[in-house]
């Protein structure tokens, strides 16, 4: 199929292509020698240090010794394994990315990892399924279970809409890895065993796995390949595409297809490698340009050498009884189908224009203001909510409280210890709750609303891993474990990642696409330092690092969070003085400039505003996943607001953690302790994809 | 629901632990009167006073190795993790543990830990620093953490353990007979078995084809010492290995030696890896010198050669402690004897 | 370029809409054999929505589009995509494509996984770039060529596509006025060659200059439809836009041509009925 | 709306582009006092550019932009820009919003952080959507409108900036005949209330018939700049355009009138110079 693609890519009419025929030629031998190389390396370069002339005699004399044995039973098999592997995934991303237009779907996106890992807990758990062989047809057919189910949310209206779909899979993911997560938190033998099939590494797959799932594979690349055109006609937008005689329906339900039987298989085989699909397609787009005959080739040649780098990650640690939990992310915005106000008119107070939404308009001599009453409500009545929340949550506990008691203590009056508990313990992270649910609320609705990406969350673009990566850095080679030192490095770390990304992403103004691009290359990279450092550490100080990892709010005291609410004030403050530039950025930079918003000045303190949130919080509980991402895309669509609504965000954010903290308490007194992230990611994706469900329903778009 | 060694029970209702409040009699031995109260209790994260002698003792270390200290001089902790109790705890243990805590990844749940009421919080072996006031306020709190050039170090040595717990509890002298009647245990262990000396051995652990063979027997690892007590050398690249290094099948060499000792955590995978051209080119396989542990600790017994031990061997070689390693030589020893008086 | 046999496309008693909004009932409307028919009417009016049934993007609630007396929605897409070419009124260009690359995709329907790239599409494409003078820029990012420029390209993109059947949408926008009367030019040169012409314009007199059939819209319904010099008359453009016109013949072609009056200028209120301009 | 003094805007020998290519090299070009001036040129000459560079959205790389003897640069962006607005040619606007909200984007430059909504504010936005004729699309969801529709949202949201100088390109595009000479009424009436407009126009008789100035381009330079009925010729138009035409008084208002000669009816070549048609 190479050649099939090699010799037709490229129309060339004598001017047509000048330009870029040499150029593209060249990438391609680039590529295939890259390939080649990269296979003579993997059989020359493995664990045992043999010279390159042991494996060349092993290699043409296969006979009893160590290096051929080494050589024909060990590195060949592993090798093609590789290769296999990596195209799949590779050529997977491709197809994700040009069916969903957006570039930052990874095949994970449709669920094939959640839906795989959650399929294989349940085989494990409670069928007491094991061994490889057994988690490769669970895992196959959990991948397409996910990809079926979101595929049909995402065609719930009269037409597909690959939004919805993008949406859909991030939601379904993150319910279906959090429900893996918490069977394995109840049951920890699932977990010990799903745990190192989780970690992503191809080390240890053998040769019967692989011609077990290699028709799948192969199929899967077929259909791709032959998918290409229409892929290109898509990318053109779903009218000309159907005018080019594509049938766009067609073309996305096969694409899906492809994708889970090379996705899905891949990842039966590994338990998910990501950053492979996510990446190499745009590195591939960069080097070949748009067409998708050549970008799905292509992924398929440069995937297994990206690859290689990610495998042997996970160094089994010592880490009984604590364990740490991937943070999800996910969500993708779609054009708020409100229901339309628009022909009844109705204004609050006094007013003369109809804005299809009932307003509120206040002023005062000295102020006025405008806000649509939805977002208003909406806004209070989630703030409000978390309160309460945070507020139930404080009569909550082992500890056991009378109701008098705890409001004793809030009023002072009671015992030393009884109050001590109320107030050192339960109250600070009642507050961090509210304060840390609405600052990752604000961080993802600036970054969403900067790079004009429902995915576009600080998470995906890599601020919270450079923030990580300096903490870890802090913790491990300098040894504090201050507050202050450890709000400093998480906001320092995540200051420099995003000044990284700047200077790469800007090129005479930045786009928000090149930007999303850079940040993941720049999040996967620290993804690996992170590790890398954790594994050389010493096994205490990993421990702390790991506990710290976990993302939780339960060690919040109040000497971490006084840190965190000085800078935050000053966070909020910093956003609060520039979301009318984020709004007039949001028409792009020509209108904003003619609005008079610095354009260049506002996106870099917008950046750091929003790298700070993700940071401070980082810093005081650790990675908390998804509320980024969900709570600017739930809050929109509750409160049917253009574009992302910052206040909006930070309402729905501060709700869903305070709820998620008061549910682990709950479930604590019920049952048993429950991570708060993991309650986040069930209560927020549950609730993201019921909403998708209902927007589709009412949704209008036979069009789009 | 399906439970293993590294797996936990369902945590027992820790309001009924509150409720046992009332202090059991025969918690702890008589007291000795070495010790005089109050006594300071320091760490390297604060101090503590204990103003009277403790009875009711929470040991909150996760994996639960200051259990086994506590029990091996003759106490009973009134809460530990959740994690199950070992065989070898569980024989000298003379009555129940009042309740279990829960350990997420918030960290240790203090309330838990002060609803149980204790009068001594004993940690040994984990660093408790982001907890330390918590713990403080609610009870004394023992720990054996040590701190040089401002780095602290919570390393677990048994002799270290116990003998702190010896004096914290006023039974210094029934500390020291804990470690004595180890020494002569091994003592003992090492004339009985006359044919380990000076071999060399290996212990690895195969957690099956996806996260592959580990090695755990370099020398200063728990599995180390105890072989190393029985009598055995360290294999030839020992020293070299890091304690749980993944072993990849081009390096199975590696773990040569004159007997290995090979713990399957794979459900009865094992054959994938050993039946390998390169794992029969090793010299203990050719000498017939492979002790193969299959564990089944889902069910609390493994098997040596088609006989069944209660227990799970690959915890106790996982611990260096006085009950914990005198009980893993026992277990180990008639297979070892078999393979090596046979030579 | 291939002649076609005539070929009639017709819309009978459809029903077409969005979701929320039915734009047009029972609409029927025909493009006569081998003409070349300009669609005229006010913004909102439904043209676009009516080229976007005859392209079967929209499918109607009711009735049937016809081509050569086949509903369309029964014929294979791929073999209706060498019948029927359409320029929408917006499109998406994918980042980073060279203008060639996306004159190539117009290629599309005659492609399969064999035969990915004959010399015929080859002759195809150049001669879409040679026919709107793109041949010198057929190298460059879309991305950074001015809106001219890149109008030029969907509309070579289409050429390049050889149907028999053409429906453009506004074709001639961010065209400069020698591209506008070039493209008008190409477009009738292609109706000579036997090709069947739908667009939709908003200027009248080149609608009139060029149009052999004249559809006038409004509001969903077909207002008139017929030869341009009988249809175009000052009455009518007053009905249809609301606009106050003179129209008199084009001083080059003979053909009707509008020139709006000048509110400030009454006296040149040649017309009697001076209705209020609704919408 | 404020009347405001008559104020000069001009690029004083500037160079301007982008990463890859210059567009313009040491272009001087004056917008004069309370003018209507229109920008024609043919497609990609640079007019965009120019415009961009008048809203200091583009920075020269050599020359200055001039605002009433200041650089343009040195004057703090929001007093700027309740001076100068830009319609620009392409615009994007955000998922899911409405008309109403879209239009009353346009004051953020008199907003604050106390100041968010005055009287003033609902006023502005109310004139421009009933200049526009929006009132009953105000609280429509901007995805769902027509082209034209939209087109006019943008145009409301420019009234509402209620700047001094309105820069607005191609600002016809999709509207229909009867919208289009509405929209050049309504920036007559601006400019006779006080308003400099500036415009890039592709219809010549538009640009004729409304603007006070004419600047003429071609390839970065200007080619000719005045008034319209001294500056636009059919040999001017042949110079730039490449077009053949002739060039009569409009019946209406006596302006000139440019009407495209038809290659096929060579009697019509009433100009001597029959010259190839470049580019
Ligand atoms: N996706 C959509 N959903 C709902 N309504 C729509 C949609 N697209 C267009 N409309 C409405 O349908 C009507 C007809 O639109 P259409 O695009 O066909 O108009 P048009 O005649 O092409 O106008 P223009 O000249 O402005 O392009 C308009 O009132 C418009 O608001
Ligand atoms: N972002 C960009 N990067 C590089 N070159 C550009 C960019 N935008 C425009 N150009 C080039 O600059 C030149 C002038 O473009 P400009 O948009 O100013 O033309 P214009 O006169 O407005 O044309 P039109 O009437 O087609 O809109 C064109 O040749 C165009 O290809
Ligand atoms: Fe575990
Ligand atoms: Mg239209
Ligand atoms: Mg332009």
């Amino acid at each position: 199929m190479h050649s099939t693609a090699l010799s037709s890519g490229t129309p060339r009419t004598e001017g047509v292509s000048d330009a870029s025929v040499p150029r593209r030629s060249a990438v391609w031998g680039l590529l295939l020698t890259a390939l080649l190389l990269s296979f003579l390396l993997s059989l020359a370069v493995g664990a045992n240090p043999l010279s390159v002339g042991q494996v060349w005699k092993g290699l043409v004399n296969p006979d009893a010794s160590e290096a051929s044995i080494i050589v024909w039973t060990e590195r060949m098999p592993r090798t093609l394994l590789g290769i296999a592997i990596g195209m799949a995934l590779g050529v997977a991303g491709a197809l994700i990315q040009a069916l969903t237009r957006n570039p930052l779907a990874d095949p994970g996106i449709l669920g094939v990892n959640a839906g795989a890992g959650f399929a294989v807990t349940i085989g494990v758990g409670l069928f007491g399924l094991s061994g490889m062989t057994g988690y490769i047809w669970w895992a196959f057919l959990g991948a397409a279970g996910a990809t079926v189910l979101v595929y049909v949310i995402g065609s719930l209206g009269r037409s597909t809409s690959p939004v919805t779909m993008v949406l859909a899979g991030v939601a379904l993911s993150a319910v279906l890895g959090g429900l893996s997560t918490f069977l394995t938190l109840i049951d920890e033998t699932t977990f010990e065993s799903i745990r190192a099939w989780g970690v992503g590494s191809i080390a240890r797959v053998r040769v019967d796995d692989v011609m077990t799932v290699l028709p799948f594979l192969l199929l899967g690349l077929a259909l791709a390949v032959g998918l290409a055109g229409s892929l290109n006609a898509v990318a053109l937008g779903d009218d000309l595409a159907a005018s080019l005689g594509t049938s766009v329906m067609r073309t996305r339900v096969l694409g899906v297809l492809a994708i889970t039987l090379l996705a899905g298989g891949a990842t039966a085989l590994t338990g998910g490698i990501g950053f492979v699909g996510l990446m190499v397609p745009h590195v591939v787009r960069w080097m070949t340009g748009p067409d998708q005959r050549r970008i799905i080739i292509g992924s398929a040649l440069a995937a297994p050498r990206l690859r290689r780098r990610r495998t042997d990650r996970g160094a089994p640690r010592r880490d009984r009884g604590r364990h740490r939990h991937r943070g999800h992310r996910g969500t993708r915005a779609h054009r708020a189908r409100a229901p339309s106000e628009g022909e009844r008119t109705m204004t609050v107070s006094p007013g003369i224009i109809d804005f299809g939404y009932r307003v509120l308009r206040a002023r005062t001599g000295f102020s006025s203001s405008r806000i649509a009453l939805r977002t208003a409500v909406v806004s209070a009545a989630l703030f409000a909510l978390a309160v309460g929340f945070a507020f139930v949550a404080l009569f909550l506990g082992d500890y056991p409280l009378s109701l008098q008691d705890v409001t004793s203590a809030m009023s002072g009056r009671a015992e030393e210890f009884v109050s001590m508990v109320v107030i050192q313990w339960r109250l600070p992270v009642a507050v961090s709750a509210v304060l840390f649910g609405a600052l990752l609320g604000i961080g993802g609705a600036i970054f969403q609303s900067l790079t004009r990406n429902p995915l576009g969350s600080p998470d995906v673009i890599g601020f919270d891993a450079g923030a990580y990566t300096a903490v870890v850095v802090v913790m491990l080679a300098v040894g504090s474990q201050h507050a202050w030192s450890i709000a400093a490095a998480a906001i320092g770390g995540g200051l420099i990642t995003a000044l990284v990304v700047y200077l790469f992403a800007y090129r005479r103004g930045m786009q928000g696409f090149r930007l999303i691009v850079v940040g993941i290359a720049v999040s996967a990279t620290l993804g690996s330092v992170n590790s890398y450092l954790i594994t050389r550490a010493d096994l205490d100080d990993a421990m702390q690092v790991g506990f710290w990892g976990a993302g939780s709010l339960s060690r919040v005291t109040w000497s971490t969070l006084v840190p965190v609410i000085a800078i935050s004030l000053a966070v909020i403050a910093t956003t609060i003085l520039l979301a009318p530039s984020l709004r007039s950025m949001e028409l792009g930079d020509d209108m904003a400039v003619s609005h008079g918003t610095r354009v260049g000045a506002a996106r870099a303190a917008l950046l750091v505003a929003g790298v700070a949130t993700t940071a401070l919080v980082t810093a005081a509980a650790g990675p908390i996943g998804f509320i980024a991402l969900a709570a600017p895309q739930l809050a929109r669509r509750l409160t049917g607001s253009p574009g992302v609504s910052v206040l909006a965000a930070a309402a729905m954010g501060s709700a869903l953690l305070s709820a998620a903290h008061l549910l682990s308490h709950v479930l604590a007194i019920a049952f048993r302790p429950v991570p708060v992230g993991l309650i986040t990611v069930c209560i927020g994706g549950i609730y993201l994809i019921v909403l998708l469900i209902r927007e589709s329903r009412s949704r209008s778009g036979a069009a789009r | 629901l399906v439970l293993t060694g590294c797996s936990s029970d369902t945590p027992e209702d820790s309001a009924a632990a509150a409720d046992a409040a009332k202090p059991a009699p025969g918690l702890l031995p008589a007291a000795e009167g070495s010790t005089s109260y109050p006594l300071e209790l320091e760490s390297p994260w604060g101090s503590t006073t204990l103003e009277e002698r403790p009875e009711r003792i929470a040991a909150i270390t996760p994996s639960q190795d200051d259990v086994e200290a506590l029990v091996a001089i003759g106490v009973t902790p009134i809460l530990v993790s959740e994690d199950q109790t070992d065989v070898w705890v569980q024989r000298e243990l003379d009555q129940e543990i009042e309740g279990r805590f829960s350990v997420t990844d918030g960290g240790f749940n203090v309330e838990q830990i002060a609803a149980a009421d204790p009068d001594l919080i004993v940690v040994l072996g984990a660093d408790v620093s982001a907890d330390y006031d918590k713990l403080a306020a609610i009870a004394p709190v023992l720990s054996t953490a040590t701190t040089s050039e401002g780095e602290s170090s919570v390393a677990n040595d048994w002799a270290t353990s116990i003998t702190a717990l010896g004096e914290a509890l006023d039974l210094s002298e029934a500390a020291d007979r804990a470690l004595e009647t180890e020494e002569e245990f091994f003592a003992d262990f090492r004339a009985e078995h006359p044919e380990f000396d000076g071999k060399t051995a290996s212990y690895v652990v195969y957690y099956g084809a996806e996260s592959g063979l580990q090695y755990h027997s370099t020398p200063d690892s728990p599995a180390g010492l105890t072989l190393s007590r029985m009598g055995f050398e360290p294999s030839d690249n020992a020293s070299e290995l890091e304690y749980r290094a993944v072993i990849s099948n081009e390096m199975l060499s590696a773990i040569d030696a004159d007997v290995v000792i090979f713990s399957d955590n794979s459900d009865g995978h094992h054959a994938d890896l050993t039946d390998s051209a390169l794992f029969q080119a090793l010299s203990a396989v050719k000498n017939d010198a492979l002790v193969i542990v299959e564990n089944h600790s889902v069910d609390g017994y493994f098997v040596i050669d088609g006989t069944e031990y209660d227990g799970n061997l690959s915890w106790g070689l996982a611990r260096s402690g006085p009950l914990s390693s005198t009980w893993a030589a026992e277990q180990m020893a008639p297979a070892l004897a078999d393979v090596l008086g046979a030579e | 370029m291939n002649t076609s046999e005539p070929a009639p496309l017709r819309a009978e008693s459809v029903t077409i809409g969005y979701d929320r909004a039915t734009i047009a009932e029972d609409l029927t409307v025909g493009v006569p054999d081998g003409s070349f028919t300009a669609i005229i009417g006010p913004n909102g009016c439904g043209k676009s929505t009516l080229l976007r049934a005859f392209a079967r993007v929209l499918k109607p609630s009711a009735g049937r589009i016809l081509l050569e007396g086949k509903s369309i929605h029964e014929v294979p897409t791929k073999v209706l995509a060498r019948r029927i070419g359409l320029l929408p009124q917006t499109s998406l260009a994918p980042d980073g494509i060279r203008a060639a690359d996306l004159v190539a995709r117009g290629r599309s329907p005659y492609q399969s996984l064999i035969q990915q790239w004959r010399a015929s599409d080859e002759q195809a494409v150049h001669g879409a770039l040679a026919a709107t003078r793109l041949e010198e820029l057929s190298g460059r990012l879309v991305d950074e060529l001015s809106g001219g420029q890149r109008q030029r390209v969907w509309i070579a993109m289409l050429l390049a596509q050889q149907t028999p059947f053409m429906l453009l949408d506004e074709p001639t926008t961010f065209l400069d006025i020698a591209h506008q009367y070039e493209l008008m030019e190409l477009l009738r040169g292609l109706h000579d060659e036997g090709k069947t012409i739908v667009t939709v314009l908003h200027d009248l007199n080149q609608a009139a200059r060029y149009a052999s059939h004249l559809v006038v819209m409004k509001s969903g319904t077909v207002m008139a439809a017929g030869d341009p010099r009988d249809v175009l008359t000052s009455a009518l453009v007053e009905e249809v836009f609301g606009l106050r016109s003179i129209v008199m013949p084009d001083p080059v072609t003979g053909t009707p041509m509008v020139v709006p009056m000048d509110p400030r200028t009454p006296e040149g209120d040649l017309d009697g009925a001076a209705a209020l301009r609704a919408r």
